[in-house]
């Protein structure tokens, strides 16, 4: 089985790079791919937008769609994680898992994690908040706003961490940011746009179209961000835990 | 026209044979923890190129997810259960 | 064109009316009389409504009613000629028959479960009917797989580890070969021809290819299993585990004479009788058919279990009726559809009275039927113009239908097909007479019943009684069903 | 207004309901359960709505999602195919939902909210599939399916969770190799959106070139892996049988339905017939790969003695009816695999309800679950007969069609062997479905053979589970009867162009 | 020199992205560890990702940034040569987040089996099921 996995692989590996001949070369300024989507948006983005980052803009509101749902994906993820592991059937554990052992707590560690975790928080309120100038996000700001949670949860314990910031407020959180996403798409439907078209919130907040794309962005930004956030500990607390959400690594 | 000055194959052309070693690694090294870590070397290093083809972005959530988080969570998982692997 | 005198609709509701007794019955089930009295009520309706078509039809014309457009360019449809009258007269006069039959039948044994018999007896009636007047070769299809699957209930009626064996037989014989053999040959005409109308002078063009024609022949021909050739007959033997008025119904009338219908229709109308003579495809028909009846008789006449050995019979009976269809010479067509009214008049004769036997005495075997006449005459007489009806001897309808095939053969200049006719004639006496011949004519020492008259109740011997006496109407005055298959071979 | 937006609202129902549940319904199952209708009533009735625009109106609706134009934004298009298909959709999911209310309390204890969610979030990852028409979009609506339907599934019994990790490994390898495949189309031709790739590939030069070969190789063959077709289907029957019963109504009918519509879906409308069966000409290999998938379907499916696991093996039968029908390469095998997903999201739906109901009443999963079953619960056994029925393709009951339709277009271009493998799945499913019909009308023997005829009390299972049941059992009746109607109203209209 | 040089260049990130979905779906199948696999996996995304990144960079060009001052100010046209192409940043961020999340799943699922059979070898959980 091994060796045909093997043989297979290489067949096919073989076969795929002798094909890369067919592919543009990398790098070329004159492929398809950078000729034929790519400068409308790269010509067009600031005028329609007023976002400068390109990637933002398009993550955002050309394809505000994906991201909407690539933002379910994160919620998805996180609930399915939840309802695998947090399973109450104690009964048939046949093997108590091996617990890494935890020796003491560590005096310069929580005090570097305690030093380090408020600027890590506020770096994060920044990537997302300047997500439409520089690299930087609702993703971005979210995994390191999470990955602040689990800074705490790994240099403490994960019990303390759980007192802050509860299994059920993770939910709520991770509910609220698609909500948010998805509320912001609904409203620009509700006022006679397309979903997710922002330009609708124009009228309704008193700002003129191209503002209005960019807030939407931050808007649907923070919405990620808020999801990605909870779910991002979620997923840690549940997988460090085995599901039991005690101790933690 | 592609060996111009402007890019980074040089960096290229050393980074990916270190990529491809640290996949090897990663799937061969007996050691679930020792493992992961080098997972998470490996998405640093894919970091590393995205960075030089000027994907900041992607480089960007890769660093915060891939090497971040992702690492945490196979760590998590190797450190719950037998560390040592068949194969 | 003249008005018709009826509403267009009526062979639709001719079927429909069985089924719309079937909620009657289940809501009565806790009352035996009403419900039997739903399934006369049904019976009663059915059968005038046909007769309300048969002057019409009589007339030489035909009737047709569109059910449903199912598929683009193909659609369910009814039409009502004569050989669909004749059989669905046939088989709604005897559906009547047999529910008293029935009655007598089901309430002395006891049997359990009578409300679902009746019901499902109801729907196969309405699926018989509704073969009878399909339309097009796809309506004829659906009714006839709605029949397969709704006597299966009735065949394992008993629920015992033999009715599943027979059952099972029934079903994997039935549906298998329908499937798997009369639905791609309907697909296939389908695509050659782009009709599945039947037509007199068939639906194939010229130009398809002799070997085609003959596997479709032959896929059609054994896909219809029901018609019992052999080498697919033998789930009939197994289906007599059924009670006996289903065996009487369904395997001498309703489900074999259906597959015998269905195989003439695609004869007649499919392949046109002209088709068949003129690419020499009667000849596989007949030598096949001939097989059928000799090797069947032969069976007969080994059997010691009556039902079995009537089974059998059937088997041959049915081979008969189309072997005169595979003459492919009009006089032979037609005898055979009479053919089929004719025997199963005979046939349920015979079935009613192994039943009648069985009610009274609790014997199955003929080795154990000595004497037997003395004790139920009634009985045994009509069983007796059964046997002449089957072997196609005056002063039974049998014989019309016999010397109208043995006619047929002398017109398609078929010497050897007369000589089958001959020879299982001679067979069919051999395997009946000796019974009568023993139920009366023994020694009192060999006699196995005491010498006293204990016929069977009354529900059972009348309908036989009733039949025989049609079967000898019949000879006197085949005209009806006559007129009915002369009117399909010159319309 | 509205009825511009109602495409949209087809998804968006099931995903706020699915929001709202995650925040509002952590205490109260009824509550969650009451969401969980009002999303799947919503999304069931913008499906016949927009079903009913697409019927009267004159070609696709295109609904722009954030006002962009096409090939910059993303863009939903609903046809014929993809209307129908979402009506499908949307209505088994409803059916499903209301379905649900007693075996998900009886199997899921506990976090039942979390599941509605997972389920609402499957729902409308499927839906949002099939209305999409941005390859890339259609990626990441996979992946949303795929997860929630981890997560369903590995809340099952016995191996579920064995059974749920090689359907990750294996679902994961067939989303990948999806997202490569789109990979090569866009590195050749630098666009996403279906209507425009179409155009872009439609020229000579890119039907020559070995790229467009992989990718469209690369992204069937990752379809093939989420449909389950042969010789990739060794993950279904596993994790379909472990799963609860409201997941595998939900799944089982929809997930393989859904893969072969993305398949035809991209096919013909990124690909092109020209480009399929006159430059690659596969037809003959796959329409033997096809033949091969039914009997190995049905064979499989005999040897089983558990109900469910049986009903899996006939779901893999199946995808090899319908990749068989298209593979066929003309106009009649095509309408006949595209009417068989219709009928078969029902055939499915129905099946495993009705098995899914005596399970829920007897505890047992094997066969014999199924003795006395006439009796006990005759609504069940009619609507299981019906399904059966359906399934061996008896007239009129919407299977006999598609195989009508099927073995007509097989006959057409001379592939006598899918028309044998196609009778011959017939005759397995008959044997099938009688044996287990067999078992329910035939009570235990005594010694002499004879039937024991034991009164048997009737133990129907509750309204909330019949009624669906009943009306995916008289849609059977109900499609079969209408052929005529669907085949000329949307059947016909889905035909590409080429075929 | 030059020539061959630029031949693998031109084709090298390709190759390497190849290379490493192999690589990674070698570990997905034949890998007898179950963690093996979903590290397996992972590689596979992530070099899937390596290939569009590929696909959307530019020699002579900068990071898809408008740099400040152009655009609609002062209307100066923008150059998209001097843009990487931005779209597959796009589909990449979100093929990351799915990464994530698959490997969330799997490795929850993996905990699940451990604590069932004991152990997360392929071999000894399909023996442990035949007992």
């Amino acid at each position: 089985m091994k060796r045909l996995t093997l043989l297979l692989t290489l067949i096919l590996g073989a076969y795929l790079i002798w094909s890369v001949e067919d592919l543009p070369e990398w790098g070329d300024p004159t492929s398809p791919a950078s000729t034929y989507l790519s400068p409308h948006y790269i010509e067009n983005i600031v005028e329609e937008t007023s976002v400068p980052n390109l990637v933002t803009a398009i993550l955002a509101d050309y394809r505000g769609y994906d991201t909407m749902f690539e933002t379910v994906v994160v919620f998805c993820a996180g609930l399915t994680v939840l309802t695998i592991l947090r399973r109450t059937e104690r009964k048939n554990k046949k093997v108590s898992t091996p617990r890494p052992q935890r020796e003491g707590s560590d005096i310069i560690l929580q005090n570097t994690a305690r030093l380090l975790i408020p600027p890590m928080q506020l770096f994060a309120l920044y990537v997302i908040a300047h997500g439409h100038h520089s690299p930087g996000g609702g993703f971005q700001g979210g995994v390191i706003l999470g990955a602040s949670f689990i800074l705490l949860a790994l240099s403490y314990d994960l019990k303390k961490t759980l007192k802050r910031f509860k299994e059920s407020s993770m939910l709520f959180y991770s509910g609220l940011g698609v909500l948010i996403y998805a509320g912001i798409g609904v409203v620009c439907l509700l006022l006679g746009k397309n979903f997710l078209a922002y330009a609708a919130w124009s009228n309704f907040l008193g700002i003129t179209e191209l503002e209005a794309h960019s807030h939407g962005m931050l808007g649907v930004e923070i919405g990620v961000a808020i999801t990605v956030m909870a779910i991002m500990f979620s997923l840690y607390a549940d997988l460090a835990s085995g599901g039991d959400l005690d101790e933690g690594l | 026209m592609i060996l111009d000055n402007t890019i980074l194959w040089q960096f290229d052309v050393l980074l990916l044979p270190m990529v491809i070693i640290c996949a090897l690694a990663a799937l061969t090294i007996k050691d679930l923890v020792g493992a992961a870590i080098v997972t998470g070397a490996y998405s640093f290093l894919m970091c590393l190129l995205w960075t030089e083809m000027l994907a900041v972005d992607v480089a960007f959530t890769e660093a915060a997810v891939g090497a971040g988080v992702s690492t945490i969570l196979l760590l998590a998982t190797a450190l719950h259960i037998k560390r040592k692997a068949k194969d | 064109m003249d008005q018709i005198p009826f509403i267009s609709a009526t062979p639709a509701l001719a079927i429909l009316v069985s089924l719309a007794a079937v909620p009657l019955i289940v809501l009565s089930s806790k009352r035996p009389n009403l419900r039997e009295f739903w399934t006369f009520a049904a019976g009663g309706i059915k059968l005038l409504l046909i007769l309300s078509m048969a002057g019409w039809i009589l007339a030489g014309n035909t009737h047709t009613y569109e059910l449903w457009k199912i598929l683009p360019g193909l659609s369910l449809k009814l039409k009502v000629d004569g050989f669909g009258m004749l059989f669905a007269l046939v088989a709604s006069a005897l559906w009547i028959v047999t529910s008293v039959y029935s009655i007598g039948y089901m309430r002395d044994q006891k049997e359990h479960a009578q409300t679902r018999y009746f019901c499902f007896f109801a729907i196969a009636l309405s699926a018989t009917i509704g073969v009878a007047f399909a339309g097009n070769l796809l309506t004829l299809y659906l009714f006839y797989e709605m029949l397969s699957l709704s006597t299966y209930s009735l065949v394992t009626h008993h629920q015992d580890e033999e009715a599943r064996g027979g059952g099972r037989k029934y079903l994997t014989y039935l549906l298998g070969t329908s499937i798997g053999l009369a639905l791609p040959a309907m697909l296939i005409t389908y695509n050659i021809t782009g009709s599945l109308e039947f037509s007199s002078l068939g639906v194939f063009p010229e130009g398809v290819s002799k070997g085609m024609l003959i596997l479709l022949l032959l896929m059609f021909v054994f896909g219809f299993s029901k018609a019992g050739l052999m080498p697919f007959h033998s789930w009939l033997p197994g289906a007599m585990v059924a009670p006996t008025p289903v065996s009487a119904l369904l395997h001498a009338v309703a489900v074999v004479k259906v597959g015998v219908f269905s195989v003439l229709r695609i004869f007649t109308g499919i392949f046109g009788i002209d088709l068949l003579a003129a690419q020499d495809l009667n000849t596989i028909i007949c030598i096949i058919a001939s097989f059928t009846v000799i090797v069947s008789s032969c069976i007969a006449l080994t059997q010691d279990n009556l039902k079995r050995r009537l089974a059998f019979s059937t088997i041959g009976q049915l081979a008969y009726i189309i072997l005169g269809a595979g003459l492919a010479s009009k006089l032979g067509v037609t005898g055979s559809m009479l053919h089929i009214s004719m025997h199963a008049f005979g046939k349920i004769t015979l079935f009613f009275c192994a039943g009648a036997i069985f009610v009274a005495t609790g014997k199955k075997y003929i080795s154990e039927m000595v004497g037997i006449g003395r004790r139920m005459p009634i009985t045994m007489f009509a069983f007796f113009i059964g046997s002449l009806s089957i072997i196609g001897l005056p002063p039974t309808g049998g014989m019309i239908s016999k010397l109208l095939m043995v006619r047929g053969a002398m017109e398609a200049d078929m010497a050897w097909v007369l000589a089958v006719y001959l020879v299982s004639s001679f067979l069919n006496a051999a395997y009946f007479l000796p019974i009568v011949y023993k139920a009366f004519f023994c020694t009192e020492e060999e006699s196995l019943f005491p010498q006293e008259y204990n016929e069977a109740p009354v529900c059972c011997w009348l309908p036989p009684v009733i039949t025989a006496t049609v079967s000898m109407i019949l000879f006197f005055f085949p005209g009806l069903f006559l007129g009915f298959a002369q009117v399909m071979m010159s319309g | 207004m509205i009825a511009a937006q109602t495409p949209i609202l087809i998804l968006l129902a099931p995903l706020f309901s699915g929001i709202l549940i995650t925040i509002f319904a952590q205490k109260s199952k009824n509550v969650a359960f009451f969401l969980l209708i009002l999303g799947m009533v919503g999304s069931f009735s913008a499906a016949c709505n927009v079903l009913l625009q697409v019927l009267q109106g004159s070609g696709p609706i295109h609904y722009r999602l954030g006002d962009w134009p096409p090939p910059f934004g993303i863009e939903l298009v609903i046809d014929h195919l993809s209307g129908m298909v979402l009506f499908m959709v949307s209505g088994a999911a409803l059916l499903t939902a209301i379905y649900s209310k007693h075996t998900v309390e009886v199997e899921i204890p506990d976090r039942i909210h979390h599941y509605y969610t997972l389920y609402t979030l499957l729902v409308s990852g499927l839906l949002g599939m099939v209305a999409t028409g941005d390859v890339f979009n259609l990626y990441v609506l996979l992946e949303i399916s795929a997860l929630s339907s981890y997560a369903l599934l590995a809340r099952g019994r016995g191996l579920a969770y064995i059974a749920t990790f090689k359907y990750i490994i294996i679902g994961t390898i067939g989303a990948s190799f999806y997202l490569l495949g789109v990979g090569y189309l866009y590195i050749k031709t630098g666009t996403l959106n279906m209507a425009d790739l179409s155009t872009m590939l439609a020229t000579p030069e890119m039907h020559q070139s070995p790229s467009i070969k992989i990718g469209f190789i690369f992204i069937i063959l990752g379809i093939w892996i989420k449909m389950a077709f042969f010789p990739l289907q060794g993950w279904l029957p596993n994790a379909y049988s472990c799963a609860s019963t409201t997941t595998s109504c939900l799944i089982a009918p929809l997930m393989t339905k859904v893969s072969v519509y993305i398949m035809i879906r991209l096919m013909f409308s990124v690909f092109s017939a020209d480009y399929i069966f006159k430059t690659l000409q596969w037809q003959q290999f796959m329409v033997w790969m096809a033949c091969i998938a039914i009997v190995v379907g049905s064979v499989s499916a005999l040897a089983q003695r558990n109900l469910k696991r049986m009903l899996c093996y006939i779901v893999v039968a199946e995808v090899g009816y319908m990749v068989g029908g298209v593979w066929l390469a003309n106009s009649n095998g095509f309408s006949g695999a595209v009417y068989h997903i219709m009928s078969d999201v029902m055939m499915t739906l129905c099946l495993f309800m009705a098995v899914g109901a005596v399970i829920y009443k007897t505890g047992e999963t094997s066969l014999e679950a199924m003795r006395g079953i006439f009796r006990r619960m005759p609504i069940t056994a009619a609507a299981f007969l019906v399904g059966g029925f359906s399934i061996i393709g008896i007239p009129p009951t919407c299977g006999f069609f598609s195989k009508w339709y099927l073995i007509t277009g097989a006959i057409e271009t001379g592939q006598f062997h899918f028309v044998i493998a196609l009778l011959f799945s017939s005759l397995i499913n008959a044997i099938l479905f009688f044996r287990i019909i067999e078992i329910g009308f035939f009570s235990p023997f005594d010694e002499n053979g004879h039937g024991t005829h034991q009164v048997i009390v009737v133990n129907e299972a509750p309204a909330m589970m019949l009624v669906p049941m009943v009306i995916s059992a008289a849609s059977l009746i109900i499609i079969g009867l209408y052929t005529r109607f669907l085949m000329s109203n949307i059947v016909q209209w889905t035909i590409p162009v080429g075929l | 020199m030059d020539n061959v040089l630029t031949y693998i260049v031109s084709g090298y990130n390709y190759w390497a992205a190849l290379i490493l979905i192999m690589i990674g779906m070698y570990g997905m199948i034949a890998k007898n560890n179950l963690l093996k696999k979903v590290i397996g996996m992972s590689i596979f995304q992530s070099a899937i990702i390596l290939f569009y990144i590929s696909i959307s960079y530019k020699s002579n060009a900068s990071i898809p940034i408008i740099a400040h001052g152009h655009g609609v100010a002062d209307h100066t046209a923008i150059d998209p040569n001097l843009y990487v192409n931005p779209l597959p940043h796009v589909l990449m961020l979100t093929a990351i987040v799915v990464g994530v999340a698959t490997l969330g799943v799997a490795l929850a699922v993996l905990q699940k089996i451990y604590r069932v059979h004991g152990t997360i070898e392929e071999d000894e959980i399909l023996e442990s099921i035949k007992e």
